[in-house]
């Protein structure tokens, strides 16, 4: 039985979806303890499954008992695994941190809203897991449906940012899926593995360079990179908070874990990173994401606004670390993966915090709120200076990975690029700090003025757990990188897999 | 903005068309894509799953966990749908229509207004409501068993034939989209409640994985229907076959229900009152 | 699989692609993409894919019409462009 | 000869984080002092008591965790860190006292938060004096930053605001902008960023590179106020006195002139800056931001402010010495650490005695204020003297050993610009008390109802002014300590 | 000459796909009607289905159903290829429930904007923007 565990990691949100959806209807009250015994059992086994991939190896499993390549298979290594916890954790603390905020939200739709939930968290896990090129895409396809769904369920604003993020989705989806259609008729097989033995056996290369180039720009569209970031500023800030908080921190990640995924283990990293003469183009285009998008990030007025603007830089930082096309800076990518999926969340949250108090992020009405939400704009101000990357909050440590990473590559422009932008970020955030530290809060509404005080408990402790976490990621960075990280990254970079 | 689509596209085609140049010709015999994997399920297909139709062996067994995320992705429509549009009516609408049957005068019931029991006499009409057409009336109340019927057999023959549990499916949805079509709204969510065609979404697709599941209890990989060969008396392979059929009828029963439930949720925009 | 009658419906394809993105009324311009549909799936019916024929022909042809026919009546008909 | 592993850094380092919780909690005011004078004494046993293990030339370390492969975060008490450490954490009790003095003088909204950022800022100063490695003296040093920005904004105002920003701009973007990265570089280099006796990079660097990471730490560190990075330190004077007083003459500025004191002798070496020849060069600049500020402080008058471009020019007397890269010049360079924290912070106490008592600010409107309060104005002269380095005050010690070390560097210039430099402080502190004092009744400004501050205000700068004459006739233990580092930097 | 007959007769299927990828794209980007940007989504989407038919095709082989049964030997040739057939029906299905959740978000946009022209929600939007500020 035990050799069934990594099932369980898909196949209990799985169900547990549709029996939220069977027994909602009757007993609305049985879906949010359902959905979070789930996402635990989920998260167990992602524990499990990363402890039996630390101790024996990676693990195959073949799906309905078929060996590779004729049947689906996964494959799971350290990467995956760590991803997937990361996944796990990210969703069973957003479940409980959002339940008064979604109740507020959809009343009369909860039962729905944890269905796509957990779908969503299903599809992404799924992407993760998998180890089949078109099992990925369609796993793809149910994450972003439900993505759509859950961010597009706000104001009208939601609704036309979410149907344009359709949109851009579904062309980057469909470009991957050409790619992998470029792959298969070059391969002849959708098995990663089996695809990644028989590339190198391939005398006319240019169909393999046409498909990386249009798996990569699929993968960027939807991961948000500039400049294919312009469907995410605005299906972030206007979507409902529990949504956001999910999302923000999950897909623009997983979507990165992918681009790795195909890159190194499917093409292989000499071919991905020496024969395709695209590192420098990736890399400066990751400078101009990081800059644009700190000066847009600047530029705005609501807290929800900015973050989405952090969110592109993050990616910039992210991507570009992974094309530098060293071990260092593509350790250090991963490790910011993990580090900003957490500080996304942290910020997310509060900012959903913030809202389920005052119904508006513009900045203006921030003021004084360290008074009214102390701990709140605590785990804020944590969540901030890891995203500026001050020590000891786990920012800093994949900060310095990147650095590195870009210095050794002689990349100095990207090195140069992450300084500037911390430096912006100190600016934005202490902005920030200024106006809800220092401004009176009598310049609020008067009706407002007396009503507001410190977020419910059951939205404040996981919000005070992630940003803890935050710090522990930050002290711990090292065994995280020993133990996880550097095993994925070399086994990635000489393609033992 | 238009001349820069153009721009762009036409860019894009001309660097596609040039790639093409390096495809193996189109429908050569010994282009990789069907020799390396596609061969091996040519020639074993039938030996290991004892289905003919080898697409229906590929999708239900060797690549069972993509269609049983195929039927999910059908699903996660038919909520989003639902989430995005349902709207529980706050208020009852000002009037309602009601036509006498025999005279067909149309009477406008103000809210409040004691409004008839839909009987023989009296039924309720849409705002925007055209006098029914005999002919597609009655045609359709001809045609839809047949269709059912044939929906039935696309579904259980699929081992053999073209089709399976998704295109069954589909006809069977049609059908009562038909007759919602022929008829009225009303008149379909009366049979078809909008919580039973939710339920039974969701039932179809707990088929599918519950299958799957089973298999996990009986100690084989995940959709692994050999193993159902415990429960019915039969050799693997053709307990292989079975738990294709079973999956089928899964992805039939989901199907079926998310084509209604997303049409309910459009063509009423969600109110669910009224509709084509 | 005759080569001649695939070339044919091919175009025949991408002329009904055309016009259902260039009618300004969007009924028709459902009307037009089910036949788009329906052309497609005599398509793959030439090309040996009768699975994939069937299904095009009850999903894109069949339902797909009617989610867009339902969504044209539940919005406006008429289109700039 | 083998550290001791000892918990004890951890537990200097800690010990006023610790009571913070308690600090938050505490409702009655005399409940969170005697806190804080609990927190104060602790912290300066604990380092007291490790004296004498130093003394014998032993080092005590304790390790925390790993950060990066090769990089411990890690805690390290040396002579050098130790004197640092006894100077500041002994001041904060005397601090302490004053600022309860002060802040219930003037009572100054939220105390509760001042005294725990005070507390949060202490820590981290301990933690810079005791790092092993540059990364984790580059936590604390951010970490110090961060601690006092509330304490400079205290106000709330636009003025402090704006000034907090400015304070926050030269900070992070000297810490972010340039050490960083060199820090990043030095760790490609050597592969590890542990202070080393000889120099970490020493042989490993060709010289142009060098002089770049050179400048970068110099001026990354930018809390040590060398021109032209110094602005934000006249900025930051709109803090509470106290502040001031701890943070801008001792903690924080003194942690920004440690830091480039540890990078020049422990990461480059003063073998490697001897060949490159970048000692007289750091000497420089040292120079330069002597003489500047010494002139610029001549034409301010508002107290602080003047007091705040002498502390500039003080701490540039500090660089001088690590750049003398002589065995008197660092010595002495060390031993200005302490003399001139105790002559300034006198200074400080002083100016804030007089605002609490009087309200002014001005020198000009200070004349004749000697008559009504003495002491104060007599620990000002005995502070000025031993910032002034005249005997019998303990700056005159340091600054010997500095000018013994121009000599054994011959640099002569460096001595004519330390007698200058000397002249100049002389220069702009003893008008002021000239004017405090000698002046006839009819000019003075002050009726006789005015007088002395309360004694919370008062007794610290007399302390500090007495402990300045003591260090001069007994300059033990620091001389010895500063003895010590120099033979370990130097290797005897 | 001759050549080139060989070269379209072996390529045109997948120029043909190109030109419906163009198609389709050019209706997203460049038209301003929700419903015909989705129905050019459509068309994208489809075209990418029809090159994976387009791969799975053989001269000369019949549809993937084995007629006559176990005991013969079975020729790969004889029978198309049946892996992108599968993978494609799973495409269609993806396409039908995007397409449904695209109109759904189109009539929910309709129903606050009372429009499908994307200009005037962004109008609206715009001027929703400045009432509020």
């Amino acid at each position: 039985m035990s050799s069934q565990i990594p099932a369980f990691i898909i196949v209990v949100p799985l169900l547990a979806a549709l029996v939220v959806n069977i027994a909602g209807w009757a007993r609305r009250s049985l879906c949010f303890p359902t959905a979070v015994c789930a996402l635990a059992a989920a998260w167990i086994s992602t524990i499990i499954v990363m402890l039996r991939v630390s101790r024996e190896g990676d693990i195959i499993y073949r799906m309905a008992g078929w060996d590779p390549p004729w049947g689906i298979s996964w494959h799971i290594d350290h990467l995956n695994a760590l991803i997937l916890i990361l996944i796990a954790t990210v969703a069973l603390i957003n479940i409980v941190a959002t339940r008064s905020t979604a109740a507020q939200e959809f009343p009369d739709r909860l039962g729905i809203f944890y269905c796509l939930y957990l779908l969503f968290v299903t599809g992404v896990m799924g992407i993760v897991i998998t180890g089949d090129v078109f099992n990925l895409y369609v796993l793809l396809e149910i994450a972003s449906l439900s993505g759509y769904a859950l961010l597009g369920m706000g104001g009208s604003r939601a609704s036309v940012s979410s149907l344009n993020y359709l949109f851009m989705g579904t062309i980057g989806a469909s470009l991957y899926l050409f790619g992998t259609g470029y792959l298969y008729i070059a391969t002849g097989s959708l098995n990663m593995v089996d695809i990644a033995s028989i590339l190198p056996t391939l005398e006319n290369i240019s169909l393999i360079k046409v498909s990386f180039v249009l798996c990569l720009v699929g993968l960027f569209m939807k991961m948000a990179f500039f400049p294919l970031h312009t469907w995410l500023p605005n299906a972030y800030s206007h979507a409902p908070g529990p949504s956001a908080s999910l999302i923000a921190p999950l897909t623009t990640k997983v979507m990165l874990y992918v681009m790795i995924r195909v890159a190194l283990t499917i093409y292989q990293p000499d071919f991905a990173f020496s024969q395709m003469a695209l590192q420098d183009i990736v890399v400066w285009l990751a400078v101009i994401a990081i800059i644009s998008g700190s000066i847009l990030a600047w530029k705005q007025d609501r807290l929800k606004r900015m973050l989405a603007y952090i969110i592109v830089v993050e990616v910039g930082y992210m991507a570009g670390g992974f094309w530098l096309g060293n071990q260092t800076g593509v350790t250090g990518a991963v490790l910011h993966i993990v580090n900003d999926a957490m500080m996304t969340l942290c910020l997310f949250l509060t900012a959903g915090a913030i809202a389920s108090r005052i119904n508006a992020d513009a900045f203006k009405h921030l003021q004084g709120l360290f008074r009214r939400m102390p701990f709140t704009m605590t785990a804020f101000m944590v969540a901030a200076l890891s995203i500026i990357g001050v020590p000891p909050t786990c920012g800093f440590f994949s900060k310095w990975y990147l650095l590195s990473g870009g210095i050794e590559a002689g990349h100095y422009e990207f090195t140069a690029a992450l300084i500037i932008s911390s430096l912006i970020n100190v600016l934005l955030f202490f902005r920030v700090v200024e106006i809800s530290y220092y401004e009176p809060f009598d310049n609020h509404q008067e009706n407002e003025q007396q009503g507001i005080q410190e977020a419910s408990l059951d939205m404040l402790l996981p919000l005070l757990a992630t940003a803890g976490l935050l710090i522990v990621l930050g002290f711990y960075a090292h065994s995280l990188v020993t133990w996880i990280i550097e095993p994925a990254v070399s086994s990635l970079f000489t393609g033992s897999l | 903005m238009k001349s820069f689509g153009l721009a762009c596209v036409v860019l894009l085609c001309a660097a596609l068309i040039y790639s093409t140049m390096n495809f193996p010709d189109w429908g050569s015999l010994n282009s990789p894509a069907s020799e390396h994997v596609s061969d091996y399920y040519i020639q074993n297909a039938l030996e290991e799953t004892a289905v003919p139709n080898l697409v229906t062996a590929v999708l239900a067994d060797y690549r069972g966990y993509d269609t049983l995320f195929e039927t999910t992705v059908i699903l996660t429509a038919g909520f989003a749908c639902f989430f995005l549009l349902r709207r529980y009516r706050r208020k009852p609408p000002p009037y309602r229509l009601y036509r006498h049957i025999e005279t067909g005068v149309t009477l406008i019931i103000e809210q409040g207004g004691k409004e008839p029991t839909e009987s023989e006499e009296f039924m309720r009409i849409d705002s925007q409501w055209v006098p029914y057409d005999l002919v597609i009336q009655k045609a359709a109340r001809l045609v839809i068993p047949f269709l059912q019927l044939f929906a039935l057999y696309v579904i259980f023959h699929g081992h053999h034939s073209p089709g399976g549990g998704f295109q069954g499916g589909v006809i069977l949805g049609a059908t009562l989209i038909l007759l919602a079509i022929a008829n009225d709204l009303r008149s379909t969510t009366k049979r078809i409640s909008e919580r039973i065609s939710a339920q039974l979404a969701s039932t179809g697709v707990l088929v599918y994985a519950g299958t799957g599941a089973l298999c996990l209890l009986l100690g084989a990989n995940f959709l692994d229907y050999s193993a159902l060969s415990r429960l019915i008396a039969t050799d693997p392979v053709m307990a292989r076959s079975h738990g294709i059929l079973l999956v089928e009828i899964g992805v039939a029963i989901a199907v079926s229900a998310v084509m209604i439930w997303i049409y309910y949720n459009l063509v009423s925009a969600g109110r669910h009152d009224e509709g084509l | 699989m005759i080569w001649q009658l695939d070339l044919i419906i091919l175009a025949l394809v991408i002329i009904s692609g055309i016009a259902a993105i260039s009618v300004r009324d969007l009924l028709g311009a459902s009307i037009l993409f089910g036949a788009y549909s329906f052309l497609m799936c005599l398509l793959w019916a030439v090309m040996g894919a009768v699975d994939v024929a069937f299904t095009e022909a009850s999903v894109g042809a069949g339902v797909s019409t009617v989610f867009f026919v339902a969504a044209v009546f539940r919005t406006a008909r008429r289109s700039k462009d | 000869m083998i550290p001791i592993v000892s918990v004890k850094p951890l537990i200097a380092v800690l010990v006023s984080l610790a009571v913070i919780p308690v600090l938050i909690s505490a409702r009655k005011p005399n409940v969170r002092e005697a806190w804080t004078f609990a927190a104060a004494f602790g912290k300066f046993a604990i380092v007291a008591s490790m004296v004498p293990a130093v003394m014998a030339g032993r080092t005590l370390e304790f390790s925390i965790t790993t950060l990066f492969a090769g990089i411990a975060f890690k805690l390290e008490v040396d002579a050098f860190g130790l004197l640092f450490a006894l100077v500041s954490s002994f001041l904060w009790i005397v601090t302490s006292a004053y600022s309860i003095g002060y802040m219930r003088g003037l009572d100054e909204h939220s105390q509760t938060r001042y005294f725990c950022y005070f507390a949060a800022a202490l820590s981290a100063t301990i933690g810079v004096a005791f790092s092993a490695n540059l990364l984790t003296m580059y936590i604390f040093y951010e970490i110090l930053s961060l601690s006092t920005y509330p304490l400079v904004t205290h106000h709330q105002d636009r003025e402090a605001r704006s000034s907090g920003r400015r304070y926050l701009l030269y900070i992070m973007v000297g810490s972010i902008g340039l050490v960083l990265p060199a820090m990043v570089i030095v760790y490609l280099l050597a592969g590890t960023l542990d202070f080393a006796a000889g120099g970490l990079l020493a042989g490993s660097l060709s010289a142009v590179p060098a002089l770049f990471l050179l400048l970068m730490f110099v001026f990354g560190f930018s809390k040590a106020a060398i021109m032209p990075v110094h602005a934000w330190l006249p900025a930051a004077m709109v803090a509470p006195t106290p502040v001031s007083a701890l943070l801008h003459a001792v903690a924080v500025v003194k942690v920004g002139v440690f830091c480039v004191f540890r990078v020049i002798t422990e990461i480059f070496g003063p073998g490697m800056l001897h060949d490159f020849g970048y000692g007289p060069l750091l000497c420089a600049i040292a120079a330069v931001t002597i003489l500047v500020s010494s002139f610029i402080a001549l034409s301010q008058d508002n107290l602080k402010r003047r007091l705040a471009f002498s502390t500039i020019g003080q701490l540039s007397y500090i660089v001088l010495g690590a750049a003398l890269l002589t065995q008197s010049g660092m010595a002495g360079g060390m031993l200005h650490i302490a003399m001139h924290a105790f002559g300034k912070i006198t200074l400080f106490f002083c100016a804030g005695a007089i605002v609490v008592a009087t309200g002014v600010k001005n020198i000009s409107e200070m004349t004749g204020i000697g008559k009504q309060m003495p002491a104060t104005m007599g620990a000002f002269f005995i502070g000025s003297l031993s910032v002034i380095g005249l005997p019998p005050c303990g700056g005159f010690i340091s600054k010997w050993h500095l000018a013994i070390g121009t000599i054994e560097a011959d640099q002569l210039i460096m001595l004519a610009v330390l007698l200058l430099s000397s002249l100049l402080n002389a220069a702009y502190f003893l008008p002021v008390v000239y004017r405090a004092f000698f002046c006839t009744e009819s000019e003075s400004l002050f009726a006789n109802q005015i007088k002395e501050a309360p004694g919370w205000c008062l007794a610290p700068p007399v302390l500090t002014a007495v402990a300045s004459i003591l260090l001069f006739f007994y300059p033990q233990p620091f001389l010895g300590l500063s003895r010590l580092a120099v033979t370990r930097i130097l290797g005897g | 000459m001759e050549e080139l007959t060989t070269l379209v007769m072996a390529k045109y299927n997948y120029w043909g796909v190109v030109i419906l990828l163009g198609i389709g794209l050019y209706a997203m980007i460049a038209k301003n009607n929700l419903v015909k940007k989705i129905i050019g989504m459509n068309i994208f989407q489809t075209a990418i289905i029809l090159f994976y038919i387009s791969i799975s095709t053989k001269y000369g082989a019949s549809i993937p159903i084995i007629h006559h049964g176990h005991g013969h030997t079975i020729h790969p040739a004889d029978y198309m290829n049946p892996l992108p057939h599968v993978l494609m029906l799973t495409a269609i299905v993806v396409s039908v429930a995007t397409l449904g959740v695209a109109l759904a978000l189109a009539v929910r946009i309709y129903n606050h904007h009372d429009t499908l022209e994307e200009d005037e929600v962004l109008s609206q939007l715009t001027t929703d923007e400045s009432t509020q500020a």
